[in-house]
Formats: structure tokens, C-alpha cells, sequence
């Protein structure tokens, strides 16, 4: 299993800040438009991607056990 | 050794992090702090609501902290933010810079700011009388593009 | 009102300083401290004796002050100065500046510190381990020849 | 009378840091060459000169009671 992990804006969009999926081998990619067409939020398209709290490209392949984080456009300082 | 990096809920005190950076070898110290303002844009902010992605966002200000040892290597950096409900004038970031030369201190403190709102996974809610709203104001978002340290 | 510019032989408070400035309409703050460096070229310092014309040296840095609120004028400012003998790591100034935006306190305050390295007279004597000697590292000195802003 | 303000390397050299000097009349660059010559000091040439706490011409007239100041190389900061 994989923990998705929800933030900020998106956080309060989807009504979680988290959610399990089994998504061993689909790309990462396939995960974002899974949850974007899943909870019909286009504001999925403006995340970046994490896996394992390290920012990674669209065509990384998820491995059993991998969290998963969607980063909305970040705000800090 | 002392923590160089960290988010707390806690408020930030300047002093105690500011002296983290004084040493012997260096004669400048530049602390940038953030704090809450009451109007952007023309509109009164109430308060605001800081959230973070904690582990990631210290690891991402680690990785600052690297960056800026790397271009300015004589510098010595520690950067403290705060998450939760923050108020008016209430300190949100520091980020402490000693170098031997008062020239790269500035420069440096620039780019730990600039960088936090890149790649540092913490996000604030803009509280007004009227509503409130999630900000981002990061620059270099495009669906699905990692940012540039990532593709190196 | 507080003061916004003093010469003092009593240590320097980053804190205290820095906290003048903070204030609703200032969303940055930029505080620059000057601390006593061990190595200068390879010449150990045992410590630094400074000097100062306190009377004119206080209406310099309210000129420096005034000078930084004609440029940036959202900025407030504060300087103060240590003098007598300081050991190393000790902080001989404190520049504290806030502005709404985070490039106006970065630029007033590198203005602040150049212009108090120009026409504030205080001065510093090195003291080594073989000799002592007063430096002086104004640039723009030649013979008679008042600074520019005195002749515009 | 007048008085005379010396500071840094230019009081430990002259050894006083004050000096009374009936000046009304004469010019500061006047002043600066009287004090130059008097203890045969060079070092008097690099200072800026003061009057009455501002940075002031060599042909600015010196009038009774002005207090005039050498200004030495400052190094502060």
C-alpha cells in the first residue's frame, strides 16, 4: 500500500489530508490524474510531486510503501 | 551540535538564533526575519495560518542550507520557521547568515529567502474580514515539472 | 519616541535593536550586525579599541537615516553603535531596517553600512599580538576635499 | 577663542586631544596648515575637517567659538 498525502488548499478540497492507494508500479504521473479525475480537481494539475518527501519527475515508477505527497504552490517566508 | 534548520509552532526568538551564527571567523551577521503584515494589495490581513509539510520542508531548508555553502563557502546558516496561527507583526522566518565579509552575508541571506518560497513545502491562509484564502506564490510551478535543483 | 540612531560603550542588544523597527505596515525586517573578526588578512586580532566624535557621530547616522528614508521611503531604521573595547565576536553595530517588501530592507540596509563606513567619524584600533595600529578604510578621502553630500 | 579636536592616531600623535587656538578669521584649510606645520604632521593632510559637528570646505571663515575637528580615515562598522 501507498499513503497519499494532501495539503493546504488541496487538504481542504478533497476533505483528508490522507489516503491510502495501492499504487506499487503505476507512475506517478497515472497517481496525479487518478486523484484528479477521482475527485474532479483540476487543482491537482498545479502540485508538484514528492515521493518520500523528495520532489520527483512524473514518470517515477511508485514502489510498495512509498508516500506519496501532492505540493500545492508553496507560500512560506 | 545545535539544530541548523527547523519549523515549530513555537514563536522565534531572534537573539537565540542570530547567535547561533556568531563565530570568531566571521565579522558580519545578516538576520532576515518575515513577519506578518497587516495589508497586502490594499487588504487587511486579520491573522494568518501557517501548515507544513514538516519532514519535508526541514529537509528542504537543509538542502538550502547546502546550497549556499556551496556558493558562498565561508558562510554559516541557520534558518528557524514558524507554522500555526500567526499574528499581526508575529515573526513567520528568520534565516541568520555570519560571513567573514559583510558582502556575501547579504548575498546569501537573499537567496535562502528567495529559495524557501521555491522549493520549502510550508503554505500560509490569509485570514480578512471578508474570507480567506490559500496563497501561493511560487514562480516556477508547471504541471508535473520538478524544479530545476531536482533535474540536475 | 525611542531613539533611532545612538553611540553607546555598553554591549549592543540584537533583540532589543531589531525590535524597534518591527512594526503592522512592515512585512521584512533586515538586521545587519557587524561583529569583531579574529583573522584580518592572516594577522590574528586580539581585540579592537573604538573611538569616536560622539556628538557628530550621532547626527551622521541620523543623516545616514534620512538619507535611507528619501530612497526607500516605507523604510524605518534603526543604527546603533558600540565603542570602547571589544573582544572578539562582540558586536560592534547594528543596523535594523524594515520595509513592506523584502528588497527594500536587503538594499537600504547595504546603503546603511557603506555610508557609515564613509562619514561616521568612529574609529577602530587593532590590537595583535605584535603591535596595534588605528585603520582606517574610508575610501573616498582626499586632502580637503569635503564628501560629495556636503557639496550638493 | 576655538577650539581644536583631535581623534584616532592624530590625537595619540599630536597627544592631546584638544587644543585652544584663537582661529576667528582664518580659514579651516588655514587652520589645517598652521596645525600641520606646528608638530610637522603629515597625517593631518588625510583628515576631512569639521565645524561644529558637520563635515565643512577648506575655505569655509572660521568664526568665534567654532569648534573645528580633525577627521581622520573613520573606520566604523
Amino acid at each position: 500500500m501507498n499513503t497519499l498525502l494532501f495539503f493546504a488548499g488541496l487538504k481542504e478540497a478533497i476533505g483528508t489530508d490522507e489516503v491510502r492507494l495501492a499504487a506499487a508500479g503505476m507512475t506517478l504521473g497515472e497517481v496525479k490524474e487518478k486523484v484528479r479525475s477521482e475527485y474532479s480537481l483540476d487543482q491537482v494539475n498545479n502540485c508538484m510531486m514528492a515521493v518520500n518527501e523528495e520532489f520527483a519527475p512524473e514518470d517515477t515508477t511508485i514502489t510498495e510503501g512509498d508516500t506519496i505527497a501532492f505540493i500545492p504552490p508553496v507560500s512560506g517566508g | 551540535m545545535e539544530k541548523r534548520c527547523w519549523i515549530t509552532s513555537e514563536p522565534l526568538e531572534i537573539e537565540d538564533v542570530t547567535k547561533r551564527v556568531i563565530r570568531r571567523e566571521a565579522g558580519a551577521v545578516n538576520t532576515f526575519i518575515g513577519t506578518v503584515r497587516e495589508f497586502t494589495k490594499g487588504k487587511r490581513t486579520l491573522y494568518l495560518q501557517y501548515e507544513t509539510y514538516k519532514e519535508m520542508a526541514e529537509k528542504k531548508l537543509e538542502q538550502i542550507t547546502k546550497e549556499m555553502e556551496r556558493q558562498w563557502p565561508s558562510a554559516d546558516v541557520v534558518i528557524a520557521h514558524r507554522v500555526g496561527r500567526l499574528e499581526i507583526t508575529d515573526v513567520a522566518v528568520i534565516i541568520a547568515v555570519s560571513t567573514p565579509h559583510r558582502n556575501d552575508s547579504y548575498e546569501a541571506s537573499r537567496y535562502a529567502i528567495e529559495r524557501i518560497k521555491e522549493i520549502v513545502p510550508i503554505w500560509k491562509k490569509e485570514h480578512w474580514e471578508d474570507g480567506e484564502e490559500w496563497i501561493g506564490d511560487q514562480k516556477e510551478v508547471k504541471p508535473g515539472v520538478p524544479l530545476k535543483e531536482e533535474i540536475k
